[in-house]
């Protein structure tokens, strides 16, 4: 059994229109699964839902969110901020404001074992110190004791990274963790990331706008438009042959150096009046079910 | 580096703004309409007899020369001697400048305690109606000035539910052991905790009518701050590890939604101490405030100027002070 | 290339460029400057679309703002259509500067929210003296793909990529010589992207544009650039015609910034 | 930041914890008087400074000095420390008589060398008393048993209503010249009923009865004078308990709460409102000054705007005072004043213009009452335009003369004599006077040296007569000072205004 199943899920803007519409999707333990889709097609909500961090105008509406078996959304509010803190956790988008300025990082790394997983501060610290080192952070110690605004971007996301994996999760949601770094910079995280993930055997949800990511991290993929799963393929099989129109419109707009003759072709009108088609009609049979 | 830099030009900034207000109080004192002499003038005195105290008082002299006498003075750290109680200006704001300082510094405490604490349960409530209820108090708060709070105070704990005294800063028949004017420090210092009741009783309605419009400001910017803080992506990481979020207001969003508001707390602090002035008057509390409305009365001039230099340079070290706790407060200013 | 000076739009010489940094100022006297051009040299022919490509703190945006003349060169020479703008104070740049348009990374901050799109555009024209505005704002959003209808909206009405359109609306409309655009894409969809990239390829071609496209995403710049400086640290490292560069990249830093982008194919290798 | 936190979090949750510990005592039986007091003590030498001459504090140097000569609550004089007192026959010299047996609060003996080092110091110019004009008018001070002598320099027949009055005290000559005027002011002593056992600048002085004293052991052991500047603050003290007696409050406050559980008694005392007039512009004509007097209708502006706590006068001497007379009377009428104007050409349409300075809450209701005179005025022909100035304004502009053709103030004169009411205020030279008249210079000029009493006095109704038929002032009433005190204690107004807790005793 997966270790995230996501049955059915829908979200919504609090008396306003749908984000997410009955999404499915699974996340096997140790798998790597690509949220993929434009902008508001609702990727990273998926992600906020599991982790209980919508926006506080947003709200589930609908559908179970069963993580190891148990739906969270039927549990108490501190009972799955518990269960969630003790076994996911996030890596965010931009490394310059997910670290609290006024704070040293060794306490930002070793805080959820302290307070929520009872660790004696020293075991946390050696821990922190370890993952530190794991993420390629050279003199982990001196880290440890500076303020983000210490160090650079990539060490910032490295920081967050072994935060991410400092209490051994069973679940990682990666919400574009590497949008805001220099091309360099994002090979060398994503392949950390991929690399920290395979060996401690972590399920890793990835949300992400570049198929190019996906193609290297993702073993599945999720694509995403208007709230709606288009397609829920192996990566092999999506980049061999897409099988919806919309995510292959997706990968045929999406530029590739090697062939400049390729690529930078707009979504065809046809094809996002057939999504958008879809969509109406799932609405409508939602209005009447 | 970037510290002492910054007290290094602040110092300096706050020589040259008391040696402005020196000069300024001097002779705009003695522009506006009273003189001491006519203060004291009973009937039947005549020009003569105004002449006579002139010159006791050294006030015939031309004014520079009256100038540079004080200023001299006030280098040497004399700085004169107060016409009505015919005591030395420096001895006498000395004396008050603890009351004063006691006053405000509970003041802040208590504005900074109920802003906070107002602040910190808006943002825990948000968007429901507790946080409405706060931001109608924070108003209410704010549209009152401090001396009307003092009245209402009065009415409230000295007449309808007498638990807090109405005038003074001690209960006259008690026997104070104390050394120095700081009475509320140096009772808890002596472990003399009667005392230290009797007297925060004393304050305790003066400071809340200085501390709740300020209380007001800070609550209402502090839930601002924080409420955007609260937005922030280190916010929302926190959460997902798993921390309550009144465990996620007070650990990762007060301290970096408090630095915006602590310049303003700054400045609105030097207004406070300037509003110790009407409620010292208002409560009796014998301040510098208190003496400072009598020394108008009385144009009396040395202590005026006295007061008015003392004050100055409360308002400039406070400042002075807030910077540097900002910069404490903020790694990012530390470190550069 | 001698021969064509002629044609060149921008020269530049020996371009040095540095800011002071506030962080260290010490108490009395100027910050100590960080040198952030450290001596560039090219040109732009006219007609050319170049593109300019570096990682973050390559210093790829202060060239742009220093050809725009909204930075003031520490050193070297910047000549516009022959005439040297390196110094030229602000007034004697009021009257050229309709000639070089800018158009911003993030097109939300750069347009008015208060004000409706056919204003935004409007407004520097009138401001240039142009006379028949709502004829010329009409063309340059019938230039950019936009129907005449989305004079009367506001910037928070439209979508991304057409707030971009506007933006690039607002700059050829003044009919400029020249047209910086900085990241312009980079926040964009794919699918909008690609329909800026098309529209700006497009404009190009119709309006005989010059263009300098500052991007930190090789792909897009070999799809629209004839050629490509890379940059690096202030410096320019590579300086030739893009299909060359991509073909054998010579510069370490080109080659290792183009290994590094993910293809969308599994099969690449990406080691 | 930890540490900080938590410890601010402490303080303020035990201040509020404190809050409810440190309640004020409420006695039934007054063991301890506290008295809220409406004016600071800036200073304890009543000789000198401005201190000495605010009337306001007269009360508390009257509690631990005693005057040369004593002033009874009518104001009358009686024997103090001087038991008699006059002049010989030729009025070249004074003599006064010692009383016996009274010590200082330090336990030394007073003797008449005490008197005489008194009456010495301040005469001399270099003391800086402001009354010094007066003191200076005797020389020559020298102690014969229990009697001292001094010659008459420049006879002034009030010099002994001066030693109940303004700088009049007796301060100990060995422990003045022991301490010097710093140490004085830090304890001073004096022969009155209480003692100074701690004072507090700006918060309160405690003081202890003098069992000693020659008048009797005042009846309070302990009394608390709290000062207490702000009226809603007093008000509160009495309402609550914390004090047992206060003064000066608003009359609605006070008419409010003497029925309940707090009692009041309201007497008139020496101290009256006036307009006083500028011989400038359109008040050079007496038919605008007397139409301005008889249009003030000053009975309603007792009752309406001071609760009727008031008294209406005609002339500058309310009737405690030596020199009243009943008889001089300038009424409310409307009709003359109308007439009057008429006479000058002025008239509703064609009003007569002038300016009227007030000051605004330094005295009660100052600034309404002039208001509702300037209406008053209007229905006649008067339009006078308010000015509103602070008291340290009006003191200098009237020593330069520069008043307005009007201006309201108030007027103290607690030792009842003529010449410290329409004698300083009305006369030309003087420096309080803006009336320049040549014919009332030379009415009053002898009356300042005339020695027989009578003829004094008659000499000084003459001249109120003569100023209220001109019109050279306009008095209109007399104050009437509230005191609210607990049911506990027995007050006894003092018609000088002082507030004197040795004339309180226990009910």
């Amino acid at each position: 059994m997966s270790f995230l199943s996501i049955r059915n899920l829908s979200v919504r803007l609090k008396k306003g229109p749908p984000l997410l519409r009955r999404v499915s999707l699974e996340v096997a333990a140790g798998e790597v699964r690509g949220l993929v889709g434009e902008s508001g097609a609702g990727k990273s909500m998926i992600g906020k839902a599991v982790l209980g961090i919508l926006p506080p105008a947003v709200e589930v509406s609908g559908g179970e969110i069963l993580l190891d078996g148990v739906d969270l959304l039927r549990l108490p509010l501190a009972e799955r901020r518990r269960r969630v803190g003790a076994s996911c956790a996030l890596i965010p988008q931009d490394p310059l404001t997910a670290l609290n300025p006024s704070h040293r990082i060794g306490p930002q790394i070793t805080d959820r074992l302290v307070d929520i997983l009872g660790w004696t501060r020293a075991d946390a610290e050696a821990r922190a110190r370890a993952l530190l080192a794991e993420v390629q952070i050279p003199d982990p110690e001196r880290v440890m004791r500076s303020y983000p605004h210490e160090l650079s971007g990539g060490m910032r996301q490295r920081v967050l990274i072994a935060s991410a994996f400092a209490a051994e999760p069973k679940l990682i949601v990666a919400d574009e963790p590497t949008t805001a770094l220099d091309v360099t910079v994002q090979k060398q995280i994503l392949k950390l990331i991929k690399g920290m993930q395979e060996r401690h055997g972590t399920a890793l949800l990835f949300v992400t706008h570049d198929l190019g990511v996906v193609s290297k991290v993702c073993q599945r993929l999720s694509v995403l438009y208007a709230g709606m799963v288009a397609e829920d393929s192996a990566v092999a099989d999506f980049f061999a042959a897409p099988r919806h129109a919309y995510s292959a419109a997706l990968l045929a707009a999406t530029p590739k150096y090697t062939d400049p003759a390729a690529g930078l072709n707009p979504v065809p009108d046809a094809v996002i009046e057939a999504v958008r088609a879809e969509v109406a009609a799932f609405d409508a049979g939602a209005a009447r079910g | 580096m970037a510290i002492l830099r910054v007290l290094l030009l602040r110092l300096l900034t706050t020589a040259i703004t008391l040696a402005g207000v020196a000069v300024i109080v001097f002779f705009v004192i003695r522009v506006v309409p009273g003189n001491p002499i006519a203060m004291m003038l009973p009937p039947g005195a005549t020009e003569e007899d105004i002449a006579r105290l002139s010159a006791l008082y050294g006030l015939d002299q031309p004014l520079a020369t009256q100038f540079g006498i004080w200023v001299t003075g006030v280098i040497q750290g004399d700085f004169g001697t107060s016409i009505t109680t015919r005591q030395p200006v420096l001895d006498l704001v000395l004396g008050r400048l603890p009351a004063t300082l006691e006053l405000s510094i509970m003041a802040l405490v208590m504005a900074v305690a109920l802003g906070g604490i107002a602040a910190i349960t808006g943002t825990r409530f948000r968007g429901t109606r507790t946080e409405g209820t706060i931001d109608v108090a924070n108003g209410m708060a704010l549209s009152v000035p401090d001396f009307l709070w003092g009245l209402v105070l009065i009415l409230l704990f000295g007449v309808l539910l007498p638990v807090f005294h109405i005038s003074g800063r001690v209960t006259p028949s008690l026997d104070l052991p104390f050394t120095t004017e700081f009475y509320l420090f140096e009772s808890l210092f002596r472990l003399r905790f009667d005392l230290w009741a009797d007297i925060v009783a004393h304050m305790f309605m003066p400071a809340l009518a200085l501390a709740i419009p300020l209380a007001a400001i800070i609550g209402q910017l502090l839930k601002q701050s924080l409420k955007e803080t609260m937005n922030l992506d280190y916010v929302t990481l926190a959460r997902t590890k798993g921390y309550g979020e009144t465990r996620v207001i007070l650990r990762e969003a007060l301290r970096n939604a408090a630095l915006p508001t602590l310049t303003l707390v700054g400045v609105q602090f030097t207004f406070l101490i300037g509003g110790t002035v009407i409620i010292e008057r208002l409560f009796s509390y014998e301040g510098l405030g208190n003496m400072a409305i009598d020394a108008v009365i009385n144009r009396d001039l040395p202590l005026i100027q006295g007061i008015v230099l003392l004050f100055a340079l409360i308002f400039t070290v406070v400042n002075l002070l807030v910077d540097l706790l900002y910069a404490v407060l903020n790694p990012r200013l530390r470190h550069a | 290339m001698r021969g064509l000076r002629v044609a060149d739009l921008y020269t530049i010489e020996n371009l040095r460029l540095s800011l002071g940094d506030m962080t260290a100022k010490p108490l009395f006297g100027a910050a100590p400057r960080i040198e952030i051009l450290k001596g560039l040299n090219f040109t732009i022919p006219k007609g050319a679309v170049v593109g300019i490509v570096g990682g973050s703190g390559s210093g790829k945006s202060t060239l742009g703002r220093a050809l725009v003349r909204l930075l003031k060169p520490s050193g070297g020479a910047i000549r516009f259509d022959g005439a040297d703008i390196t110094h030229l104070d602000e007034a004697a740049l009021r009257p050229m500067r309709r000639r070089f348009q800018m158009i911003f990374q993030d097109p939300m901050s750069s347009l008015n929210p208060r004000h409706r799109v056919g204003t935004i555009i409007a407004e520097p024209l009138r401001l240039h003296g142009f006379d028949g505005v709502e004829a010329r704002v009409k063309r340059a959003l019938d230039h950019v793909g936009l129907p005449q209808s989305f004079a009367t909206r506001y910037p928070h009405e439209l979508s991304g990529g057409q707030r971009q359109r506007v933006g690039i609306a607002r700059a050829i409309a003044l009919e400029p010589d020249f047209i910086l655009a900085d990241e312009i894409v980079s926040g964009l969809d794919v699918s909008s992207q690609a329909q800026v990239l098309n529209l700006l390829e497009r404009l190009v071609a119709e309006l005989g544009l010059t263009l300098a496209f500052i991007s930190h995403d090789l792909s897009v710049i070999r799809r629209l650039c004839q050629r490509t400086i890379v940059l690096y640290q202030g410096l320019i490292v590579e300086d030739r015609p893009t299909a060359e560069l991509f073909a054998a990249p010579q510069a370490d830093y080109t080659r290792e910034l183009l290994e590094a982008i993910p293809l969308p194919d599994p099969g690449q290798a990406w080691g | 930041m930890n540490l900080n936190r938590r410890s601010l979090l402490k303080l303020s949750a035990a201040t509020m914890a404190a809050g409810t510990i440190g309640l004020p005592t409420f006695a039934q039986q007054i063991d301890e008087l506290v008295i809220a007091y409406n004016v600071n003590l800036p200073s304890w030498d009543p000789t000198v400074g401005p201190s000495a001459v605010n009337p306001t504090i007269q009360g508390i140097y009257q509690s631990v000095f005693d005057q040369y000569i004593l002033q009874q609550p009518d104001l009358s004089p009686a024997p103090g420390l001087l038991t008699e007192w006059g002049w010989n026959d030729d009025r070249t010299q004074v003599w006064m008589t010692v009383r016996e047996g009274v010590t200082w609060h330090d336990g030394s003996p007073f003797t008449a060398e005490d008197v005489a080092w008194n009456l010495a110091r301040v005469a001399k110019p270099e003391t800086g008393s402001p009354i010094q004009f007066v003191w200076g008018t005797l020389a020559n001070h020298r102690v014969e048993g229990n009697k001292v002598i001094a010659d008459v320099a420049q006879f002034d027949p009030t010099i002994f209503k001066w030693m109940y009055f303004l700088t009049g005290y007796v301060l100990p000559k060995a422990y003045y010249e022991k301490v010097g005027a710093e140490g004085f002011e830090a304890a001073p002593i004096g022969t009155g009923p209480y003692m100074v056992e701690k004072f507090e600048r700006n918060a309160f002085v405690r003081l202890k009865a003098n069992a000693n004293y020659w008048g009797g052991k005042p009846d309070f052991d302990t009394v608390t004078i709290k000062f207490v500047p702000d009226s809603a603050a007093r008000v509160a003290e009495v309402e609550s308990g914390n004090s047992h007696v206060t003064l000066e409050m608003p009359y609605e406050e006070y008419d409010r709460l003497k029925g309940g559980s707090l009692a009041g008694v309201a007497a008139p005392i020496s101290d009256i409102g006036m307009i006083f007039l500028n011989d400038i512009e359109v008040m050079t004509d007496p038919n605008v000054r007397k139409a301005a007097a008889h249009a003030i209708d000053k009975q309603a502006i007792i009752d309406r705007l001071l609760s009727g706590y008031g008294v209406k006068i005609d002339t500058l001497q309310t009737p405690e005072y030596d020199a009243y007379d009943a008889s001089v009377s300038v009424p409310y009428d409307e009709a003359k004043a109308i007439e009057l104007l008429a006479a000058s050409g002025y008239g509703p349409d064609n009003p007569v213009k002038f300016k009227i300075q007030t000051t605004k809450g330094f005295k009660p209701k100052d600034y309404e009452m002039v208001q509702a005179i300037v209406g008053l005025w209007r229905k006649v022909g008067i339009e006078a335009e308010i000015e509103v100035y602070e008291i340290a304004k009006h003191y200098e502009l009237r020593a330069a003369d520069q008043l307005a053709p009007a201006a309201f103030y108030n007027w103290g004169n607690s030792v009842g004599d003529p010449t410290t009411s329409t004698g300083f205020a009305m006369f030309g030279p003087s420096p309080h006077s803006v009336w320049d008249g040549e014919d009332l210079i030379g009415m009053i000029g002898p009356l300042w040296g005339e020695a027989d009493e009578a003829k004094r006095i008659e000499g000084w109704k003459a001249v109120d007569k003569y100023i209220a038929e001109n019109a050279l002032v306009i008095p209109l009433l007399q104050y009437v000072q509230p005191i609210l005190h607990a049911p506990g204690v027995v007050v006894t107004p003092h018609a000088s205004g002082s507030l004197l807790p040795h004339l309180m005793k226990r009910a």
